[in-house]
């Protein structure tokens, strides 16, 4: 049978997608205890023994200040951050990705903008960014916004504009005015794309979460992340890596499942 | 508030922070009540304010964000003050006595630092100190390469096999002086005085505002006089410190021992007096301006600075960075 | 009979390709067109000019003697060629998306009992086209002539003035297209609408309409095929003797018109 | 005329795009005349005259050391960096997408490790990649190439996977095996979608081009914005951020025009 | 008459709706079998499964007597209903395509006078369906019934031992469909093809056909009409008494056989 008919089951899947994972985590510990006989004190790949220990005071001991458990604190506040700042991404981008996707003349004023504001990197304007809105949660939360925004909306502007023009000229044979035409025909057409794009979108916002984190900021997975690493305890950057992709693995499949429950639709083969 | 705004009276400050061995004191201050003892003591409310990022902490007080900053004399100098912000040093913490110092891999010597490329923070006091270690060996920085590498990174960026010399400070000096074959050829104990751990604030709310300068100068002595304590509770004093710091104790006592506090008020007052400071402040500020720092001078002289007793160096009409003993003093006086 | 829409010297061109050349046509209201011609001659472009969905290169269109807009809008209704059903939407859905549009300007959705009202049309309107078993299928779970119809029943609740139909009834068999042309006739007939309908089935071309147009090239260049255009070289007025008969064909005499070109 | 249905003229397309471009510059000088007028010498938003002599020493003085203008010297190295970078994960991209999109067996084996690195926020794991690569030019390309390539790879994934299934049917028996299903359905048609993702990782590959340079770096547009940020520069930081816009606007123009030449049967509307 | 594809007890569902059940067919090597049925009775699926593309939820196919692959490979070859052709290819390249894949299964791509030779016979298909002035357009500039035959002239040129054709003269006039039917009966005959062909022209089922399978559902729930799927209840031999000429329909005497679930 060639290899483009060949469906996997659902069980074979999971044991497939996890073979390479398996492979990847063996090949650190090898490379690890390499480097453990060479130099004992070897920071750079720590043992999981190592890591267990770096993390225990970090999950068992409450912080003296604030009586919370530092890695559950850390993560409470990165989430949040991260949470509004996909929230508010998202929903800039599900209404200029509508309103420029479906109005041409829109498109043509603002899109040149969208596009400058895309490849402009938002860390090289941090100076000005944390300026105009200060240290707090503001400027780590536009930071993410900034970043992740300007893809997203212009994913979603490409995806609407390629809506096949039958639909467009269908509707208004309808009756359909212009919003209507952005709520009922783009508008649900475009969700199953948005949710793809806050997928693709994750990754970068972790990374921009983390960037601003190590900026400013007292508490979070970012801020911890790079407060050790003056100390290179990749003992404790490492663990708290892997459960920042854990965090994003499962939005990932939540937004997944969402998009197939919500919109079975656009996942069916059509034939 | 900030460099644009007429003399006001308030009674709320925002003072920035960032991770330094020196500096520890000021959070650690915070979280033990100290600061609120001293701020209710004069009708005020001083915030400390962490930023993790040491370079956007003295940017932000520039544009004005913070009433004051803790920040070394160089980039005192270089940024709010060539900046044009009227900035007072109001209390000189320490000077770096080793927690800063050149580190090179294979070698012994100094010299053996020639033709290499060195990691460093570019144009920080990395940056100065490597210019005078080459000096007293007679190289100058056109004998080595600079790469600028950040201050978060530079740990492991020296333990990459590409890198083979570095300038850096505590606490990533600690952790790099541990990795093999890695070795200091100086550091900043074979020039005290010159790198100096500031708290500045803005001239003009200072000027409106001298209850704050009294309010930081008393928080500053208390704790300095608590975590001196060689007892129990100097040591927990020290030990949250270091964990505010993400160090362990040890590694932070050890960051100590490198740090000359100055935790007599005399101590510091006379210090801030005395010749040594204007010799060792002109030394950075020919730096500086060699390496153009001060935007568009045309002589090491635009930026004006004054020392107590109306001395100034600079252009007297100019100032604005002021080591300003006025605080310290009422400290040493006992009249907080 | 007033001239409801009228093509004044119409050419297509798609850039050095001649589609349609001096076209001249005046519909009348209330005729039923059919349309036939070899694949390629420029029907379905003829259909998408008068919809307002392309612009002709030269010559103009009159709706009501006043110059179209360049835009379609809910007087002319359409089915496609490859029939273009919403994705997103089940065959009621579909079908309730019409009534919608135009009972709800700003939230383009129904409630209460006019949400009700208007699935109740939707449903009957789909039973009519034989889908009333398939209310809540999406189009992709629908089989080919099934989508047809459900193009069908979604241009035909609008009842538009002007209905344009691009080959309707090519994927059905032949009961059904039956029924289809029942249905299309007393609607035609019922809400008096003007239809221009596409078809490769003669038959049907004369069974359905009061007249029927041929376009084809009228000359040609065998060594540059595109240097030139179709137009109308039929124009057939059908004068029915009777009311059309579906089940058993019309009676028809032929009355040639002078070529429209 | 209803909105969706006004398609701007080109030369009115030009004017409507740069209108709010040029308006964000009125509002720039507005602002930063009145800080001046408040503050003769503040550093956060310079006016022009500020911004032309401080960024006349970078382009007019040759350096000491190497004798290049040091403004072009940066531009060079910046670009050489992004180039290789892009080139490398487009290429990539583009070889996964294909094998990971068209055979379902792969994508079930490799799909959810790319999940996993493209939620891994890189900058996090520094420390491993200069272990691993040095601190030369491989570790900055490596970032740029870490940093963009999972989310190209899942978008032509996607991509390439949604493609119509009588597609892949027909050209089954047209007698093409999977191979062949690849290079002359899949590939032709997920070019245009490269370009796409090319046009969208721009962006965030200048990011983490101004990271990779952040770190350690004697030479680079990111490289000069970090030295001079310490020191509030903005008169060389905003001439610096508005060139990278520019390059990144003409990548992103030269990368739409290629598209279009190149793949016209993707652009023209179909009916 | 060897039995070249045989199902057996099939069945199609799609959730818990029955499309076909007990479908059981014997088709013999060089047998002409057109299918029809209303519309959703179930003939695209029919052909899909046979195709490889799907799966029957039951029952089995043989191929010379073997279990099929559930793939699909170049001994079937097929037309889809909504025509689909590579829209990224010109038609020329759309047709050259099948003898790429064939001759050069590494490169897929043919040189020298390999392609021209392959362009030749590509153009000649081409030219058989109508489409010689054509070559160098892409699918989205050609017209409906354009696009349909240019899959039917990708498809022809592979020649494949089964043919599955769905509806493939839709979209076509009058005129070329004489000439596509003259043409598949040219093909059938010189190559010794199997052909299915699904449509709703029964005069075209009987004149092209060897046999005439009708798909319906036998049994019928009103209330649950996807309770029961559809079957053969019709499956008509015909002797053709000659060669069967295209332009005056043939002339065929029709052997009623068992039905055949
Ligand atoms: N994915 C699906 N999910 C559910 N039902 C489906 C799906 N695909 C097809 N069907 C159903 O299967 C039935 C048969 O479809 P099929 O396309 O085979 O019909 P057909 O005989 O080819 O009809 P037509 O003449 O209209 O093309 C239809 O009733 C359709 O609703
Ligand atoms: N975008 C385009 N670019 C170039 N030529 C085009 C384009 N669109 C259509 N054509 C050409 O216009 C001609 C007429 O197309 P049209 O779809 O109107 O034909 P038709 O009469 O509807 O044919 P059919 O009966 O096959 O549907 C065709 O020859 C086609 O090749
Ligand atoms: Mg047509
Ligand atoms: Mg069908």
């Amino acid at each position: 049978m060639r290899w483009v008919n060949r469906q996997p089951k659902r069980g074979d899947r999971l044991l497939l997608g996890a073979l390479p994972i398996v492979a990847l985590l063996i090949l650190y510990l090898v490379l690890a205890a390499q480097r453990h006989t060479l130099n004992p004190l070897d920071k750079i790949l720590p043992l999981p023994g190592a890591m267990v220990s770096g993390m225990s005071a970090l999950l068992l001991q409450p912080d003296q200040l604030s009586g919370q458990i530092v890695f559950w604190a850390d993560t409470l506040a990165s989430l949040q951050r991260l949470g509004l700042g996909l929230a508010i991404s998202t929903l800039i981008a599900l209404v200029l990705g509508l309103v420029l996707g479906v109005l041409p003349p829109v498109r043509a004023t603002l899109g040149p903008l969208v596009t400058g504001i895309a490849v402009i990197p938002p860390i090289a304007l941090l100076p000005i960014l944390f300026i105009a809105l200060g240290l707090g949660e503001t400027a780590k939360i536009t930071l993410i916004v900034v970043g992740i925004t300007p893809v997203m909306v212009r994913d979603i502007v490409a995806h609407v504009a390629a809506l096949p023009r039958e639909q467009i000229v269908k509707a208004q044979t309808l009756g359909a005015n212009s919003w209507q035409i952005m709520i009922r025909v783009a508008l649900p057409q475009a969700m199953p794309r948005l949710l793809q794009a806050m997928r693709l979108a994750l990754g970068p916002a972790w990374v921009f979460l983390i960037s601003a984190e190590a900026i400013a900021s007292d508490v979070g997975l970012g801020y911890r992340i790079f407060l050790v690493r003056r100390y290179l305890s990749m003992d404790v950057i490492i663990p708290y890596v892997a459960w920042i992709a854990l965090l994003a693995i499962a939005m990932d499949v939540a937004l997944t499942q969402a998009s197939r429950r919500g919109f079975a639709w656009a996942h069916g083969a059509a034939h | 508030s900030g460099q644009s705004s007429v003399p006001e009276k308030r009674t709320e400050f925002n003072i920035g922070w960032s991770i330094y061995a020196g500096w520890m004191p000021w959070p650690y201050a915070q979280q033990a009540g100290i600061v609120k003892k001293w701020a209710d003591k004069y009708g005020l409310k001083i915030n400390f304010v962490q930023v993790n990022d040491y370079v956007e902490s003295v940017n932000q007080y520039t544009a004005g964000k913070f009433d004051g900053v803790t920040v070394t004399n160089m980039d005192a100098l270089t940024i709010p003050a060539a900046g044009g912000k009227d900035t007072s040093a109001i209390i000189v913490g320490d000077y770096s006595n080793g927690n800063d110092g050149v580190l090179i891999k294979g070698g012994d010597t100094l010299s053996a630092i020639k033709g290499k490329s060195v990691n460093l923070v570019e144009l920080s006091v990395s940056h100065y100190l490597l210019a005078r270690a080459l000096s007293t060996v007679g190289m100058s920085l056109t004998d080595v390469k600079t790469v600028n590498t950040s201050d978060a990174d530079i740990v492991a960026a020296f333990a990459s096999a590409d890198s083979s010399a570095a300038v850096a400070w505590n606490p990533q000096l600690s952790v790099m002086k541990g990795q093999a074959g890695a070795r200091e050829v100086f550091s900043s104990a074979q020039i005290p005085g010159e790198i100096l751990d500031l708290l500045v604030v803005d001239t003009a709310t200072i000027k409106a505002n001298p209850n704050l300068g009294k309010a930081l100068a008393g928080i500053w002595y208390e704790t300095l006089a608590l975590m001196k304590q060689q007892d129990a509770k100097g040591k927990e004093a020290r030990a949250a410190m270091a964990k505010l710091a993400g160090a362990t104790p040890e590694s932070f006592d050890s960051q100590l021992s490198t740090t000359y506090l100055y935790s007599d008020p005399k101590a510091a007052v006379t210090a801030t007096a005395s010749p040594e400071i204007m010799t060792n402040m002109k030394r950075v500020r020919d730096f500086s301006f060699s390496k153009g720092l001060f935007k568009g001078a045309a002589s090491a002289d635009a930026v004006g600075m004054s020392f107590p007793g109306n001395k100034t160096l600079g252009d007297a009409q100019r100032v604005t960075l002021r080591f300003d003993s006025s605080f310290m003093q009422y400290a040493a006086d006992g009249k907080l | 009979m007033s001239a409801l829409l009228s093509l004044k010297d119409l050419w297509v061109e798609y850039g050095d390709k001649v589609v349609l050349e001096r076209v001249n046509l005046e519909v009348a209201a209330g005729s039923f067109v059919s349309v036939v011609g070899p694949s390629g001659a420029g029907k379905s472009s003829l259909l998408r000019v008068v919809l307002g969905q392309e612009q002709p290169t030269r010559g103009s269109i009159l709706l009501d003697g006043t110059p179209l807009a360049p835009e379609c809008g809910p007087d002319r209704g359409v089915v496609f060629q490859r029939y273009s059903v919403f994705p997103h939407l089940t065959a009621l859905r579909n079908v309730v998306m019409g009534l919608e549009l135009e009972q709800a300007p700003f939230s383009a959705r129904l409630f209460g009992s006019a949400r009700r009202a208007a699935r109740d049309r939707a449903a009957e309107m789909l039973g009519a086209v034989g889908l009333g078993h398939s209310l809540d299928l999406y189009p992709a779970e629908m089989s080919g002539g099934m989508q047809q119809r459900l193009a069908i029943a979604q241009a035909l609740i609008k009842r538009p003035r002007i209905l344009l139909l691009d080959e309707p009834f090519g994927a059905l068999d032949p009961g059904i297209r039956a029924d289809m042309h029942a249905l299309i006739t007393r609607l035609w007939r019922d809400y008096s609408l003007t239809i221009i309908m596409v078809t490769h089935d003669i038959k049907e071309a004369f069974q359905l309409g009061t007249r029927v147009l041929a376009l084809d090239k009228r000359r040609h260049d065998p060594h540059a095929p595109h240097r030139f255009g179709a137009t109308a070289v039929y124009d057939l007025a059908l004068t029915k003797r009777e009311e059309p008969s579906v089940d058993t064909g019309p009676e028809t005499t032929l009355v040639t018109r002078e070529d429209a070109a």
